[in-house]
């Protein structure tokens, strides 16, 4: 065990996992992640906390996830390269460490210029992949990056990172997850799935570099509650691919939001047939509540209680 | 100070003398001022004479007339002759008669205005300079590129006007397009013939050198001293140093034989030239079978060439009359706009050939395996009867659209070229100069400039070879230092004025010899890397001196002096 | 070479309120290949404050002058005599030329008449395009000649990020992914390996900016 | 003109014989067709020649001059020439006819009514209305016409009065008449009834194809067959077939344009007299066989737009220096 | 404003603006009193600096007059013209200047009846907006 986490002792049993979001208060307003907390307790293994997500002032990811432990919930802290200094991580890392936080997933972060705070000066001292292998350091070799420098206790963190198999050159997708591995990660949650033939052909291509053996993907969902949205995220979201037929279904459906949840639940119980998947992560964007319904009727529950 | 001669031209009752009188009034006794004397159509060749000798006399080295538009003066000046020693530019004219009399009513008003004019125009002469004039010696040799119709035709005629040719060849053979050709619509004699005896004429030529398999790779240089390194096939290069090029490489054909037109039933304009001339009358048989029907589809993709109208008419009439087809010609457009095409037309028409011409384009099906083509006839009266029209043919010769040359965009690089529309080569902007290009000493012509039906490229080759003929018959190229000017000391090589110059008259070399018609300051064969203007390629119109960022390019012939002091205002 | 852009007018007026004399000093390097700072800038900056300040009734006089490069103290020195006649300079050169200005005469206030944008390289005649931070460690021999320091926005050493999409960034939908460059390129050379190779976290606080003033001294040109 | 030019810069002189007082022929009483950027009409060129001929070193120019008798054979002519001054006889050594071309009668088409309504003109009446007096009106009574049509083949490809030939520039005149009055007068409406569109060109389809967009220009594939004229109204009303309905149309219009063709100029039969010319079968000077000196160009040898006839003449510019050639 | 007579500088290019005037003096149109002609070779001789220069020299406004679009002899004078235009316009405006003042006008050797009318008319906007207060 690297970590002991909940979602690793869960992927490590070879049990399929199921994670969920959840999105901090722009404000130290508790009752929010209260409330999102209770709408995801016992439905997930565990729950991202965003890191000021899209460039958004929000409350800090490690503040977030040290409130959830203490609601019971196990979250996956993100951390992003975009706000903070290798200083700035390793010093954070040892305080989210201290709480008990067991789970990261290191990211990039969205760009600043698509959030609140425009004329920031963004960091960028590390990218996603030199945070994973800063990470792994810490904890494998007890060092703090490229030093010499021990570090006292022990960092026991389950590594997470994100991949987009609908960005582009798509050939050199496998390639970049593959120097993820390198670095040191253990799971990977995907970007949101639309375009199913896309990422069957990507996860081909994982398996051929053997890559499914190496590393834990959980396929990333998030559910259309309307045309308008599905229109949205396919014009705007670079990143996101989502066929024509897809956001048809959603547009010409008489109860969109309800057909949107039907699809996610085809999506996963889809995803889950494809060799290297081992779990799905369910973004369910200002849209919690609906996480027990989907993951109930994807037949994914009781979520396995493992020690 | 300069001494001025004021010659008040009355314009044959334009300007009268009471008016010419109070304008001169102002400046007798003007210490610059030399004479003034009063002449009647001082355009004319008496009056020129007797301003020279006025000059002469009075000793003024500039002068200012009084009188009409100055371009009356410079077309006359440049007819008869300047009077000897006045520089073209250091004559200065106040056009009264367009600019006051007859452009200001109220006489009071006129008479104010022109004596300001006057003393503009010697306040423009006695800032102005004179420039100096040159020739250039040019040897009677010209690089002819392509081989086909266009280049033989151009090649035969400037070797008999005895210029030496060396005629540039792609491919193997010459002849280029009219080797798929059989027939002129307009001419009795077949083509091959014709080609067949003009390369025999070219064989037999001295003056003509061809080099095949050969292609241009690099050109330096400008008119009368271009240095054009050419590559063989086999990769040996040879450098010519022609005065002037003609550029005659023909246009492409692009099939479409993607989808229903990969059918067999569909040929193309060349296809069905070989199979008439190889088909015995009155049987046309094609692969075993014999053609009873032709349809001629001319597609939207040459609505701007007459070539595919003239083609179908020739064929149809052909097929009609020699093998007893039925022809259907179907059109958006016929193009009847060359000499005795509307007659063939209406020959075609009454020997049974049927037009129809569409609006929307025909749909294309396969029934029975034969092509069935479905049109809407505009002309039809009885639309609901008659729309739409099915046709069933055994071949359809279907228009393949004209391309530019693939290598054209290749070439202008090299030639420092520019390309027009649908990319042809772009002749020198529309004004009248249709097969001069940009640059000085470099021609375009024939399908490379724009496809168009034989006679007419002959006619332009014709022009071509005249042209060609006229620049290097004097055996120099008369030219002034009326051009552009880069003082390569302020010259920042930012290389704005190659990007703009439309003539590419400017080159920036690293170790560029320094401008040599520079006069004061730095002697001359200083080395120096800085923008040069080749004055013999420039054609002074002065945009790199507006554009260049650190004002390092003077107009010679209008600097800003005298731009200023056009302006007449305050300092 | 340095790209530069001209501040707005407003800007500048106001930097000049206080001051009837000044001189205009262009540059005649970059910031005249970049049309920002050339003598030609010059004259038509000169103009137009000339003007402005005609019309809010408080003439200014502006001299101008463009030394071949501002950046060059002998150049600074030329014009010496000028500066004593004004009350203020302002210069057109890039910030390099300012200080150098500003260095060179200690009584006189000097102010930045363009805006130095960044090291660059013309796309087509009139686009200029960022290529280089000056990071002061070039990685292009491990990016194909594409550099992800002045190009990613997020300054990737191991992109592309998610949001390349059909070769364009997210951020600026008009800007080229550099990653996607490096890919096409690298491909091209059929180098793609070097992109499976992780590029190690960058030194940044010994080779960049972030470590203080940074200085090339070369002892056997000292004179 | 151009022949002369090209001539005298191979280093031959040349000389210049004009009917008219002024140089320039039909083309330099054309107006400018551009509309929002140059629609290339060419009749800016026209004068531009005028001015380069004026300036050529060894052009002898010689206008309101008519010919009246020529004498010798081939390289060794004798012209007698008369203009105000007196007769004169000149040797020369060749001989080119640029005699130029008219514009067709159009009264000779009654139905259209030319001659008769005041508001039916033809291309040229436009043309020159908007090159002298600047503007579009209806000669009727000086008003600014709503609607305007162009008929167009008046004189050409017409069995009916033997003019068995396309006139080959008026598609793309009348067109560019159209675009420029569109230009200025956004408010008038245009129709284009035609046969077939023909002019060809690299610039041409982007020409034609704005046409197309303009919403306020009608292409009709048809040619009109009457124009029925109220004398109270001074309204025009156009007999049409409407290839769209295909039904007969009536249909009202403030002044209407006729696209003439080009026939060969009136007094162009006492030249083929005195030079023994032929006729080909559209009228129009056969050019003479080779050896004789005499050559011909220009749209006298067949309908020719402005470009067209400068290439021409340049060629045949080629063709005359290389005969003097090979005489001497 | 009754006798203000705004002084105005016509750039003309020698291809067509010049041929122009000499055609509208030749139609015998008036032109307004206080114009200035200034041939150029091409209207992509003018200067940016020129336009400016004008104004500041005393102008109340400018007139260029050049090719129609593709229609020049130069092929782009008349486009550089017209770009350097646009920028003299942003000056104008940062200025506090009319954009009025400077204009372009396309048209051929043989529009001498628009050349006058475009003068008229800017003869008659200028004398609406007044002389040119940043005139030095």
């Amino acid at each position: 065990m690297k970590a002991g986490s909940n979602l690793e002792n869960v992927l490590s049993k070879g049990l399929f996992a199921v994670t969920g979001e959840l999105g901090p208060p722009k404000g130290n307003e508790v009752s929010v992640i209260k409330r999102k907390a209770d709408l995801l307790r016992g439905y997930v293994d565990a729950v991202n906390v965003t890191d000021n997500q899209t460039a958004i002032v929000r409350m800090s990811s490690i503040a977030a996830s040290s409130l959830l432990l203490q609601m019971g919930i196990e979250p996956v802290m993100q951390m992003t390269t975009r706000d903070r200094n290798r200083i700035a991580i390793q010093s954070d890392l040892f305080g989210a460490t201290a709480f008990g936080i067991k789970n990261m997933l290191c990211l990039t972060g969205d760009h600043h210029t698509f959030g609140n705070q425009v004329d920031s000066k963004n960091v960028h001292d590390l990218d996603s992949i030199q945070l994973i292998d800063c990470v792994r350091t810490m904890r494998d070799q007890g060092t703090l990056l490229g030093g010499e420098e021990k570090i006292e206790g022990e960092i026991k963190l389950f590594i997470g990172a994100a991949e987009n198999p609908f960005g582009d050159p798509f050939e050199f997708r496998a390639i970049r997850l593959a120097k993820k591995v390198a670095a040191g990660v253990d799971f990977i949650q995907t970007q949101c799935i639309y375009d199913m033939n896309r990422f069957k052909e990507w996860m081909k291509m994982v398996r051929n570099l053997g890559l499914h053996e190496k590393v834990h993907i959980l396929a990333g969902v998030t559910p259309l509650k309307s045309g308008g949205m599905a229109r949205y995220m396919a014009k705007n979201v670079s990143g996101i691919i989502i066929p024509d037929e897809i956001i048809d279904r959603i547009v010409k459906a008489k109860k969109p939001a309800e057909e949107g949840i039907k699809l996610c639940v085809e999506q996963i119980q889809e995803l889950r047939e494809i060799g290297g998947v081992h779990g799905v992560h369910i973004m369910a964007i200002e849209w919690e509540q609906m996480t027990s319904q989907i993951t109930e009727m994807a037949g994914l529950l009781p979520r396995p209680k493992v020690a | 100070m300069a001494r001025i001669g004021i010659f008040i031209d009355g314009m044959g009752g334009s300007i009268p003398a009471p008016f010419r009188e109070k304008i001169v009034s102002v400046i007798r006794g003007l210490p610059e001022i030399a004479f003034s004397v009063e002449e009647e159509n001082l355009a004319s060749p008496g009056a020129l004479q007797r301003m020279a000798e006025h000059l002469k006399a009075e000793e003024v080295d500039r002068a200012v007339i009084l009188g009409g538009s100055p371009k009356l003066y410079e077309t006359s000046f440049n007819k008869f002759g300047y009077p000897v020693l006045l520089n073209p530019y250091l004559l200065t004219v106040a056009n009264l008669k367009e600019q006051t009399l007859q452009a200001v009513a109220n006489e009071e008003e006129a008479v104010e205005k022109a004596r300001k004019m006057m003393i503009k125009a010697i306040h423009l002469a006695s800032s102005s300079g004179p420039i100096e004039s040159r020739s250039l010696p040019l040897t009677p040799q010209t690089l002819v590129i392509g081989g086909g119709i266009t280049g033989i035709a151009i090649a035969l005629a400037l070797a008999r006007s005895g210029i030496q040719v060396y005629l540039l060849e792609k491919g193997k053979h010459l002849g280029g397009k009219a080797l798929e050709l059989r027939r002129f619509y307009n001419r009795p004699e077949e083509v091959q013939k014709w080609v067949e005896e003009k390369v025999s004429e070219i064989s037999r030529n001295s003056r003509i050198t061809v080099i095949s398999e050969t292609e241009l790779k690099r050109l330096d240089g400008h008119l009368g001293r271009f240095q054009a390194t050419v590559r063989k096939a086999n990769g040996t290069e040879a450098v010519l140093s022609p005065s002037a090029i003609v550029v005659a490489t023909g246009y492409e054909v692009e099939r479409n034989r993607k989808g229903i037109y990969g059918h067999r039933s569909f040929i193309s304009f060349a296809e069905m030239e070989t199979l008439l001339a190889e088909n015995e009358i009155p049987s046309l048989l094609r692969n075993g079978k014999r053609v009873e029907s032709v349809a001629f589809l001319l597609g939207e993709v040459n609505g701007d060439v007459k070539i595919d109208s003239i083609n179908a008419v020739k064929q149809s009439l052909l097929l009609q009359e020699a093998f007893q087809c039925q022809t259907v010609i179907l059109c958006k457009d016929l193009k009847v706009s060359s000499d005795g095409m509307e007659r063939l037309y209406r020959r075609a028409r009454e020997r049974g050939a049927l037009f129809i011409k569409f609006e929307e384009p025909p749909k294309l099906s396969i029934v029975n395996g034969q092509i069935q083509v479905d049109v809407k006839d505009t002309s039809a009266i009885r639309k609901e009867d008659e729309w739409p029209l099915s046709i069933l043919s055994d071949l359809i010769v279907l228009s393949d659209a004209l391309i530019p040359n693939p290598e054209t965009e290749n070439l202008c690089r090299i030639l420092g070229l520019h390309r027009g529309n649908r990319g042809f080569f772009m002749e020198d902007n529309p004004q009248l100069l249709r097969v001069r290009s940009n640059r000085r000493g470099i021609f375009v012509a024939g399908g490379c400039r724009f496809p168009q039906e034989v006679s007419e490229t002959l006619n332009e080759a014709g022009a071509t070879a005249q042209e060609v003929i006229a620049l290097l018959s004097g055996g120099i190229y008369p030219y002034d230092l009326s051009v552009a000017e880069v003082d390569p000391e302020k010259c920042a090589v930012c290389l704005t004025c190659p990007r703009l110059c439309p003539h590419s008259a400017i080159t920036v070399e690293k170790y560029a010899e320094k401008n040599i018609y520079i006069t004061p300051g730095i002697g001359e064969g200083v080395k120096w890397g800085a923008a040069r203007v080749d004055p013999v390629a420039c054609y002074g119109c002065g945009i790199c001196v507006g554009e260049c960022p650190a004002k390092a390019i003077t107009l010679r012939h209008q600097p800003d002096e005298l731009i200023y002091a056009q302006m007449n205002l305050s300092d | 070479m340095i790209k530069a852009e001209q501040k707005p007018l407003e800007e500048i007026l106001l930097y000049l309120k206080s001051y009837d004399r000044i001189l205009l000093s262009g540059c005649g390097a970059c910031v005249t290949v970049c049309q920002a700072g050339g003598e030609k800038e010059v004259g038509l900056l000169a103009s137009a404050l000339r003007m402005a300040r005609m019309k809010m009734g408080t003439p200014l006089e502006a001299l101008e002058a463009t030394p071949a490069r501002q950046c060059e103290p002998e150049f600074a020195a030329e014009l010496s005599e000028t500066v004593e006649k004004v009350e203020a300079v302002l210069s057109v050169a890039c910030g390099v030329g300012v200080q150098t200005l500003a260095r060179h005469f200690p009584k006189t206030p000097v102010f930045p008449g363009v805006n130095t944008t960044f090291l660059g390289e013309t796309v087509t005649h009139g686009v200029w395009e960022e290529r280089c931070q000056a990071c002061g460690n070039c990685i292009l021999e491990r990016t194909g000649g594409v550099c992800p320091v002045a190009r990613c926005a997020k300054q990737l050493f191991n992109g592309p990020c998610g949001g390349s999409s059909k070769g364009k960034c997210e951020i600026k939908r008009e800007a080229d992914c550099a990653w996607q460059l490096i890919y096409d390129r690298l491909n091209g050379l059929g180098q793609l390996y070097r992109m499976e190779e992780i590029i190690p976290a960058r030194r940044w606080g010994v080779e960049s900016r972030d470590s203080g003033l940074r200085r090339i001294v070369r002892e056997d040109l000292k004179v | 003109m151009t022949v002369a030019k090209e001539l005298a810069q191979s280093g031959v002189s040349a000389l210049l014989i004009e009917r008219d007082p002024s140089l320039g022929g039909l083309a330099a009483s054309f107006c400018c067709k551009a509309s929002e950027s140059c629609n290339k009409c060419f009749a800016c060129v026209a004068d531009k020649r005028v001015l380069e001929i004026r300036n050529g070193p060894s052009i002898s120019i010689l206008t309101q001059t008519e010919l009246t008798g020529l004498k010798g054979g081939p390289g060794a002519y004798n012209v007698s020439l008369k203009n105000g001054k007196g007769r004169m006889d000149i040797d020369v050594s060749a001989i080119v006819i640029a005699a130029g071309v008219d514009p067709f009668d159009a009264s000779l088409k009654a139905e259209y009514g030319y001659g008769r309504y005041k508001n039916v003109i033809t291309a040229r009446d436009l043309d020159e209305m908007l090159r002298l007096r600047g503007k579009l009106f209806c000669p009727s009574d000086g008003r600014l016409p709503k609607t305007v049509a162009f008929f167009q083949c008046v004189g050409s490809r017409d069995e009916s009065i033997g003019n068995l030939y396309c006139s080959q520039v008026c598609c793309a005149y009348a067109l560019r008449l159209i675009k420029a009055i569109r230009y200025q007068y956004p408010e008038t409406k245009a129709a284009f009834l035609y046969m077939d569109i023909q002019p060809a060109g690299a610039s041409f389809d982007q020409f034609l194809n704005s046409c197309r967009q303009d919403k306020g220009i009608r292409l009709i594939r048809s040619l009109p067959s009457k124009v029925y004229h109220s004398p109270l109204s001074d309204g025009l009303r156009v007999r049409f077939v409407d290839p769209l309905k295909g039904e007969v149309a009536e249909e009202p219009f403030d002044l209407i344009v006729l696209s003439v063709g080009l026939v060969l100029r009136k007094d162009s039969k006492s030249l083929a007299r005195l030079f023994n010319l032929n006729f080909n079968e559209e009228g129009f000077f056969a050019p003479p066989p080779a050896q004789t000196g005499v050559f011909i160009t220009g749209a006298c040898s067949g309908p020719k737009d402005i470009d067209r006839s400068i290439i021409h003449a340049k060629s045949i510019a080629c063709t005359v220096q290389q005969y003097l050639k090979g005489r001497s | 404003m009754v006798n203000f007579e705004p002084k105005i500088v016509a750039f003309c290019c020698d291809q067509s603006g010049y041929p122009a005037a000499d055609m509208a003096g030749g139609l015998e149109l008036n032109f307004p009193g206080n114009v200035e002609f200034v041939r150029v070779p091409c209207a992509g001789r003018i200067e940016t600096l020129y336009l400016l220069k004008a104004l500041e020299r005393g102008a109340d406004g400018v007139l260029i007059f050049a090719c129609y679009e593709e229609n020049c002899q130069f092929l782009r004078g008349n486009l550089r013209a017209k770009s350097r235009l646009s920028y003299a316009h942003r000056l104008l405006e940062k200025i506090g200047l009319e954009k009025e003042r400077i204009e372009i006008c396309h048209l051929a050797t043989n529009c001498g009846p628009k050349l006058a009318e475009t003068l008229h008319r800017k003869s008659e906007q200028l004398k609406k907006l007044g002389p040119n207060p940043a005139k030095i």
